[in-house]
């Protein structure tokens, strides 16, 4: 119900949302929660388990109960915190976990069967028979399981990511937060002050002290203004710091705009936070009491209750029971009775305690049970040896409170119990450059948190190395913080920890006496604390329960581990951007446009796009295409674009010793205007990469590597320049920007340089020359080399260039009958000729394998050559590459296939070797294959047997050389 | 985690390319034994505690030294490789 | 002779520049750019022979060095672009990156908080001062930032990112402005 | 006593007053036949079928903290064999088969369940790897089906498949492949083992290992000293550390792997996915939650924890892969430390010491070979010879360069793996 004149709501703007369909009036300022007990709506929720009727039980971030789902279709947000939900126009809420309404939910059937289902029992079942865990058991258990229900539609990429950097970031904004942002903003600190509440302030929105004179949120609201004026201090509400992480950094996740409805902004933004210091502030939560039938809906916490009461000016019912440890029982009844709301006692679990108030007091009294099906009725209370029922719709609880110490535990730093406060606290710089203060240190009094803020800002700002400008403390409320131990309350009926996860202490001591006695068995067996609130509320009672079935202390008996996040993070926050196309840059070559236009599907190699093929019209699959590129370029003359190969410079007195290092042959005797293919080795003695090295100079080389290899190859050589020999003088730059490259390949392959080059003398060039030219007035780097085995030429731009020259090819070559080529005839044609990929180059082959172990000097030290002389990567059990053909009535190749004996079976002991590249071949008109075979070089002549389960394709093939066209090389040296 | 590029300065983790122990720095020389290059390559002393690990700071293309802990993930220091060669 | 007319990086994605809420992109004709790394002790040299052609110092690591239209950015240890002319001196590997290069402008009011949905670095201007360069990573590509005047970055990426840098900076432009109207 | 669905009934008529502790908690002997290091899955199911198999008497396992802390609680629950390498082709296909029977054979459910997975590919060479691994699996006698892009969708409708940075080619389903509940596979071989006499001994550090003239003699620990016949190391993320104790160097560096799990969810993925190149593959638990992970985070690592990149990098992989699931909420991530080797394969291997034997280097694949290696490794430890499937995890083979198994083909480079 509404309690009028009460609460920080705006009454002047009414807002509709609609719950379950029913539309629920409340006020601009309302949360979801606080406008359905405005609304009386007692059944929030159905537990995981049990399906148990469950109201609001606190009003923050901690709620266990009050999950709901927000939205619908691919904007339904499940498990949203109906505590933490800002109301607006429109809101649609729907509740979870029940079918077919909260308040008759045919789930509870399951309620029935829980003396069955205990901790751990399927473990112990569901065996029998074999077949039926994936048939029967599993589905029905996985359609049980689940809390909300994601839409089943592709979410929008709606969210972003930012980063920010400070000084010093204030955790909280109660006030220790805010005292310790006052302190370092104002001597100067660049200073982040995040708060997870829609509005700044912490408990002092929720409670009723004055400080300095002024009500709770009068101060906070002139702290803010000073604060907001600085232009050093960025003040974030929405905003939850989830995880700590090295070197202070921090991920905070920010609503943005889930208070609103849905427009362009973004939803919620991750943040990472780079901070020299930090002051955790984040308060304390308060934790309940295991006691029989604690999970009635109308049982919450204290603290909660008071902050539905003065902050939102609502109440859960006419009357209400209080019951707490501490002072803050007392508390939350002055507030209740200033509020009008009956109290109908008030039992104080300290004997000696004593009241003011003018209510029924029972000091050393406890709650036994409760009554009520949907909602609570009454109370079976004992005081002294007296017992009796209390009818009431709310009792407040309170068990006392635990620092919120999450984040200070994120990197390793365990709690420490402390006896004083029955709680745990982190230990001193648990995060280095962490400070905790107020609440969150285990400092439960106004005036202490201020006071503590202080330091903590102090600390900070000296730390930073500036000069401290102390504000005054206000005057505030100070009292001793008094506790007795309260956890539980043995009885009749279960006693719940976990809400969330109907975890009850039987099941406690159930795992203690199953020996599940470390705190992370018992939570792993239990499932205590593993449910959406991470056991906020209720880890340190379950260990409290813990230890007293082991006969241990809480202290000795220790926490389970925090771990981020604070609070559960959307993926598409964490991950905002990547949607699509955002997941990683996308490369696009200089003629990409140009190749886009011919038609040419382009598809990914790498971060790159490259044509597949360039289809002319009547040509109905991609194979036509490609046969007739692949004829194009051994008839008369095929174009391609080659810009994505990593092309680096090496210059100075020194690179040509340098080359002779990272590449298994001498480059270092290369003659200025000649190439020469060159083959790299992995430290390990496999082959990482090959290409071209071409001297253009004396002092400068230019490198080719693979598409794929590029970045690693760059990686590689800086690797070796400054960290294997550094004393060489020279300089390595990637170059592969800079130039657009384009294979011009084919019999008429001259003839098409000569027509486009200023001078076409300089297309006369030499197999492996290389030379400097013009085009149309601009320099291009010419390289007489082949990937397709005929004549061929590789001509170098400027990128910007690039898509010029390539429709200036591309007219020439039409004139001499030739066209662009793509990847796959490119493929096809290196096949032909055995030329390698990382196909065969596939991180596991050898010089040796490849057939390539002339090019390793003896002559010279290069990497990976003592590791390529190990016994294992040399000999005759090698598997090395060959060519294949078809010959048996089956034609058809296929790469990924594997070898064996004719006649023998296809067992992976038969195994003989296996297809890595296939390729029609209009040129042979057939199938060819490279593959990798066991001695394959000694071989050839044989024949095998492909097996491709996969495609299912049998085939007879004969081994022979890699090169299958030309092997004597005649057309490429033309 | 934030590591200092000692050209560039201290930058986020993600700015890097971790590669591992730094012994690889110490490569032997050509005419070592077989042992001593498998040893080099593939055996680690894998500290829990201080350990000196290699990163490359891929916007600058510095190769990078770290003596750090393993254990804490404290950063205590950071120079070129250029000049930790021993 | 046919003529080989030439195309800037971002001619296709941002053929003008764009302006979304308080901030605008677009992009920058670098002209001429050639890098320079001096070989080993021939820094001093390398830096007299580029006062002498262009009146700027080689630019010590963070730093642009500047004289009417022509910069040095430090690029890497030892590396530097000379932007603006074409200078190869003795003493140094120096190559031709005139075409290799994306650069754009970002400017206006919200530019750093735009910047920031980007990149790792500390924009703060304690940390990134005017006519400071530092090479780190925006999106998922690594870059070269320069703060040229209070309210505006340059930003430099592989001339075959240019798609994706204009998408992510407008789509970070977009929430910014969004946010900003809130 | 035993586990059935009778004896749950029968226990929640009577307030489940009757179940006993799941095992002992036995003060250490001074001497034992065999000392098994480490009561994580691997130690624990090598104690098993020491006294399954060989019919071990007096046998231990000693563990630093509590019975399952290392690993075997902090991984991503998946159960597979699709090796294509010879090695680990035998050895992972064995595994299968024995989960196939570990909730009998050990009287406990670890809710095994062959739900299928499938490994998505993104070019035609990546079609062809996954053919060739398919078929490897196939030769081996294991099952694997190459999916193309439409068998994919049949499988996976929720996929992006209009626009994703790295369109779906395909995918290769391992229809046996799955997950298992990671702590029960612990509890079930702990409880097992505990069955047959075998003595577990939680919060018993070992400081030192006893070496006299070559062999083994025994152990120093935080709750004394211990002699034994023959001792097993199985530590993984702290192999470096015991090994050294007996002066052994390893080939291993410890890098940190994250996981995370998100809110319970009712069902959505039932497949086990893998994305090759995102380095992302995910699952859904019975509980509802989606666990996922990616790559390690790359830099040497003791601390069971990561940082935001590569964890912001795994969630990109999932919003780009299936932003279906971009409405759930990460609850928990974790971190657990992996023996990384040379070539992203084991070791279960004798040492040089009589007596002394190691099982280690399982990367971040040892969840599933939980069941082949304390098998293997028990034969190794009973017979001094190793099991045939497991013959090729040999130390030496750095050494030499025989048999290596590096199924990356990244190279002998511990974090590519």
């Amino acid at each position: 119900m509404r309690l009028e004149g009460r609460g920080q709501i705006d009454r002047d703007h009414p807002v509709r949302f609609t719950f379950d369909g029913r539309v629920i009036d409340a006020f601009r300022g309302d949360t979801v929660a606080s406008a359905l007990m405005a609304n009386d709506i007692r059944v929030v929720g159905r537990s995981f388990k049990y399906h148990r009727p469950r109201g609001l039980y606190s009003a923050g971030s901690d709620e266990p109960n009050a999950l709901v789902t927000t939205g619908r279709g691919r904007d339904a947000l499940p498990n949203v915190r109906a505590t933490m939900q800002e109301v607006w126009e429109g809101l649609d809420v729907t509740s979870q976990n029940r079918w077919p309404s909260l308040t008759r939910d045919v789930g509870a059937i399951n309620d029935l069967f829980s003396p069955f289902l205990a901790a751990g029992f399927y473990y112990k079942t569901f065996m029998w028979p074999r077949a039926f865990w994936e048939r029967v058991y599993e589905p029905l258990i996985r359609r049980a399981a689940g809390l909300g229900r994601l839409s089943g539609e592709a979410a929008r990429d709606a969210s972003e990511k930012a980063f920010a950097h400070c000084d010093v970031l204030v955790i909280g904004s109660g006030p220790a937060g805010l005292m310790a942002a006052l302190t370092a903003a104002r001597a100067g600190a660049d200073v982040i002050l995040a708060e997870e509440d829609s509005h700044m302030g912490g408990r002092l929105l929720s409670e009723t002290d004055t400080i300095g004179g002024l009500s709770g949120p009068q101060w906070v609201g002139s702290v803010l203004n000073e604060l907001t004026a600085l232009p050093n201090v960025r003040v974030m509400e929405r905003t939850t710091v989830t995880g700590a992480y090295d070197q202070g950094t921090y991920g905070a996740l920010e609503r943005v705009s889930l208070h609103r409805p849905p427009g362009r902004a973004p939803r919620e933004c991750f943040w990472r936070i780079a901070a020299t210091r930090t002051i955790l502030a984040a308060g304390a939560l308060e934790r309940g009491v295991a006691f029989p039938g604690n999970d009635r809906p109308g049982v919450m916490l204290a603290s909660a209750l008071r902050t539905y009461v003065n902050r939102w000016g609502v109440a859960p019912g006419q009357s209400a029971v209080v019951w707490g440890n501490t002072d803050t029982a007392h508390r939350t009844a002055r507030d209740l009775a200033s509020a009008g709301i009956h109290v109908a006692a008030v039992i104080d679990a300290r004997a000696d305690a004593t009241t003011t108030g003018d209510w029924p007091f029972y000091p050393g009294g406890e709650v036994l049970s409760t009554q009520g099906r949907l909602g609570l009725k009454g109370l079976q209370v004992r005081h002294g040896r007296r017992e009796f029922t209390v009818w009431t719709d709310c009792l407040a609880v309170s068990g006392g409170w635990n620092p919120s110490v999450h984040l200070a535990s994120h990197i390793g730093s365990r709690p420490v119990w402390r006896d004083d406060i029955q709680a745990f606290v982190a230990g001193p710089e648990p995060v280095p450059g962490m400070d905790v203060a107020g609440a969150a240190n285990g400092i439960f009094d106004t005036a202490g948190c201020l006071a503590d803020g202080l330091r903590a800002g102090n600390v900070a700002v000296q730390a930073i190395g500036l000069e401290t400008h102390s504000p005054d403390l206000p005057d505030a409320e100070a009292t001793p913080y008094a506790i007795t131990p309260l956890w539980e309350v043995e009885g009749k009926g279960r006693a719940w920890l976990d809400l969330q996860n109907d975890v009850t202490t039987k099941d406690v001591r159930l795992a203690a006496q199953e020996n599940f006695r470390s705190p992370e068995h018992m939570k792993r067996y239990t499932t205590q604390g593993m449910s959406p609130d991470q056991g906020k509320g209720s880890n340190v009672t379950a260990l409290a329960v813990l230890a007293a079935a082991t006969g241990a202390t809480v202290a000795a008996t220790g926490t389970t581990t925090y771990r981020p996040p604070f609070v559960p993070v959307t993926i598409s926050a964490m991950g905002a951007g990547a949607k699509g196309k955002g997941f990683a840059p996308e490369r696009f070559t200089p003629a990409h446009a140009a190749a886009v236009e011919l038609g040419a599907p382009m598809i990914e190699a790498g971060l790159w796009y490259r044509p597949s093929f360039f289809p002319l019209s009547g040509e109905r699959v991609w194979r036509e295409s490609c046969d007739r590129e692949v004829r194009m370029v051994r008839e008369s003359v095929g174009v391609t674009e080659v810009s994505t190969l990593g092309k680096i410079e090496v210059m100075g007195p020194d690179a040509g010793t340098f080359l002779d290092v990272v590449y298994t042959n001498t480059m270092s005797s290369l003659a200025v205007g000649k190439v020469r293919y060159g083959l790299m080795l992995r430290e390990d003695g496999h082959v990482m990469d090959d290409g071209t090295v071409a001297r253009l100079s004396e002092d400068r080389f230019v490198l080719t590597t693979t598409t794929a290899a590029a970045a690693e190859v760059m990686r590689h050589l800086d690797f070796v320049a400054q960290g294997l020999r550094p004393g060489l003088n020279l300089r390595t730059v990637s170059v592969t920007e800079q130039w657009a490259q384009f294979a011009v390949a084919g019999p008429r392959s001259e003839a098409l340089v000569r027509s486009i080059l200023d001078d076409p003398a300089a297309g006369v060039l030499p197999f492996m020359g290389c030379t400097e030219a013009s085009i149309s007035g601009t320099g291009v780097r010419v390289f007489r080399i082949s990937f397709s085995g005929e004549k061929g030429y590789e001509i170098a731009i400027p990128s910007d260039r690039g898509e010029a020259l390539w429709r200036l090819l591309l007219a020439h070559a039409r004139m001499l009958g030739g066209g662009p080529y793509g990847l796959e005839a490119l493929n096809v044609l290196r096949i032909e000729k055995g030329f390698l990929t990382h196909a065969e180059m596939n991180g596991r082959s050898t010089a040796f394998d490849l057939g390539l172990q002339g090019m390793m000097s003896a002559k010279k030290d290069f990497i990976g050559k003592a590791l390529a002389a190990r016994p294992g990567l040399l000999g005759e059990t090698r598997e090395q590459l060959v060519g294949l053909r078809p010959v048996g009535a089956a034609r058809m190749l296929t790469a990924g296939a594997y070898l064996f004996g004719e006649g023998a079976a296809a067992t992976r002991e038969a195994q003989q070797g296996f297809t890595t590249s296939v390729a029609w071949s209009p040129t042979l008109d057939t199938f060819l294959g490279l593959a990798f075979l066991v001695n394959g070089r000694a071989r050839h002549g044989e024949r095998l047997r492909m097996v491709d389960h996969m495609r299912n394709v049998e085939a007879l093939v004969e081994v022979g050389p890699p090169c299958a066209f030309d092997p004597d090389g005649g057309r490429m040296r033309g | 985690m934030r590591l200092t590029c000692p050209h560039c300065g201290e930058r986020d983790l993600r700015e890097f390319a971790a590669r591992g122990s730094a012994v690889v720095l110490s490569r032997p020389s050509a005419g070592a034994s077989a042992e001593e290059w498998a040893d080099y390559l593939h055996i680690r002393d894998n500290p829990a505690g201080e350990a000196r690990d290699l990163f490359y700071h891929t916007p600058c293309g510095l190769w990078i030294e770290v003596t750090r802990s393993t254990i804490t993930h404290a950063v205590i220091a950071a120079r070129p490789v250029r000049e930790a060669k021993p | 002779m046919a003529e080989l007319i030439a195309r800037t990086p971002a001619h296709a994605d941002l053929p003008q520049p764009v302006e979304i809420g308080r901030t605008r992109i677009a992009e920058v004709v670098l002209g001429p750019v050639t890098w320079i790394a001096p070989f080993d002790g021939q820094e001093k040299a390398v830096t007299a022979a580029l006062r002498a052609a262009a009146g700027v110092a080689f630019p010590k690591p963070g730093q642009v060095t500047r004289k009417g239209s022509v910069r040095a950015l430090s690029v890497g240890p030892g590396q530097a672009l000379l932007i603006g002319a074409t200078v190869t001196p003795d003493g140094a590997a120096t190559t031709d990156q005139s075409a290799a290069w994306c650069a754009l402008s970002l400017s206006g009011e919200d530019a750093c908080a735009v910047l920031a949905r980007l990149t790792p670095l500390d924009l703060r201007p304690s940390a990134f001062a005017l006519h400071r360069t530092a090479r780190t990573m925006v999106g998922h590509m690594t870059a070269s930032l320069t703060r040229t005047s209070e309210n505006t970055y340059e930003i430099i990426v592989f001339r075959s990112m240019a798609h994706t840098l204009v998408h992510d900076l407008t789509r970070a432009m977009r929430h910014v402005a969004v946010r900003a109207a809130l | 006593m035993r586990y059935s669905g009778a004896r749950v009934i029968l226990e929640g008529l009577r307030g489940q007053r009757g179940w006993r502790p799941a095992w002992r908690e036995p003060a250490p002997k001074s001497d034992y036949d065999i000392v098994i290091i480490g009561g994580g899955g691997h130690g624990l199911s090598t104690a098993y079928y020491l006294a399954r198999e060989h019919g071990a008497k007096s046998v231990a396992v000693l563990e630093r903290g509590w019975l399952g802390s290392g690993n075997i609680g902090r991984n991503t629950t998946i159960v597979r064999a699709n090796y294509y390498l010879p090695g680990n082709s035998e050895f992972y296909s064995h595994s299968l088969k024995m989960w196939e029977g570990l909730e009998r054979e050990l009287n406990y459910n670890v809710m095994h369940s062959q739900r299928g997975l499938i490994n998505l590919f993104h070019s035609d060479g990546q079609r062809d790897a996954f053919a060739r691994r398919g078929n490897a699996m196939a030769n081996q006698g294991d099952d694997a089906i190459l999916l193309d892009r439409d068998g994919v969708r049949k499988h996976l409708p929720y996929l992006d498949f209009d626009n994703p940075r790295f369109p779906v080619y395909g995918g290769l389903l391992h229809p046996r492949g799955g997950t298992a509940r990671h702590d029960a596979v612990a509890w079930g071989y702990a409880r097992a083992a505990d069955r047959r006499g075998v003595d577990l001994i939680q919060n018993c550090e070992v400081t030192g290992i006893d070496v006299q003239n070559g062999r083994v003699t025994g152990l120093q620990t935080t709750r004394g000293s211990i002699r034994a016949k023959k001792v097993g190391i199985v530590v993984a993320g702290r192999s470096s550390q015991v090994a050294a104790m007996a002066g052994l160097r390893l080939p291993i560096e410890s890098h940190v792997l994250q996981a995370f799990v998100t809110e319970g969810l009712k069902p959505v993925i039932n497949h086990v996915v893998s994305f090759g190149m995102g380095h992302f593959y995910i699952s859904q638990s019975d509980k509802g939650g989606l666990v996922f992970g990616g790559d390690i985070d790359f830099y040497p690592s003791y601390a069971q924890r990561g940082n935001l990149p590569m964890a912001e990098h795994v969630m990109e992989a999932a919003m780009t892969l299936m932003p279906v699931i971009g409405q759930a909420r990460v609850l928990r991530s974790w971190g657990g430390i992996m023996d990384m080797t040379p070539d992203g394969s084991p070791i279960i291997d004798k040492t040089g010491i009589d007596g002394l034997y190691i099982d280690c280097g399982w990367n971040y694949g040892g969840f599933k070979a939980v069941p082949a290696s304390g098998f293997a490794f028990a034969h190794l430890i009973a017979q001094d010879r190793p099991h045939r499937i497991a013959e090729r995890f040999r130390l030496d083979r750095f050494t030499t360069g025989r048999g290596l198994m590096d199924e990356e083909g990244t190279g002998a480079q511990h974090n590519l793996h």
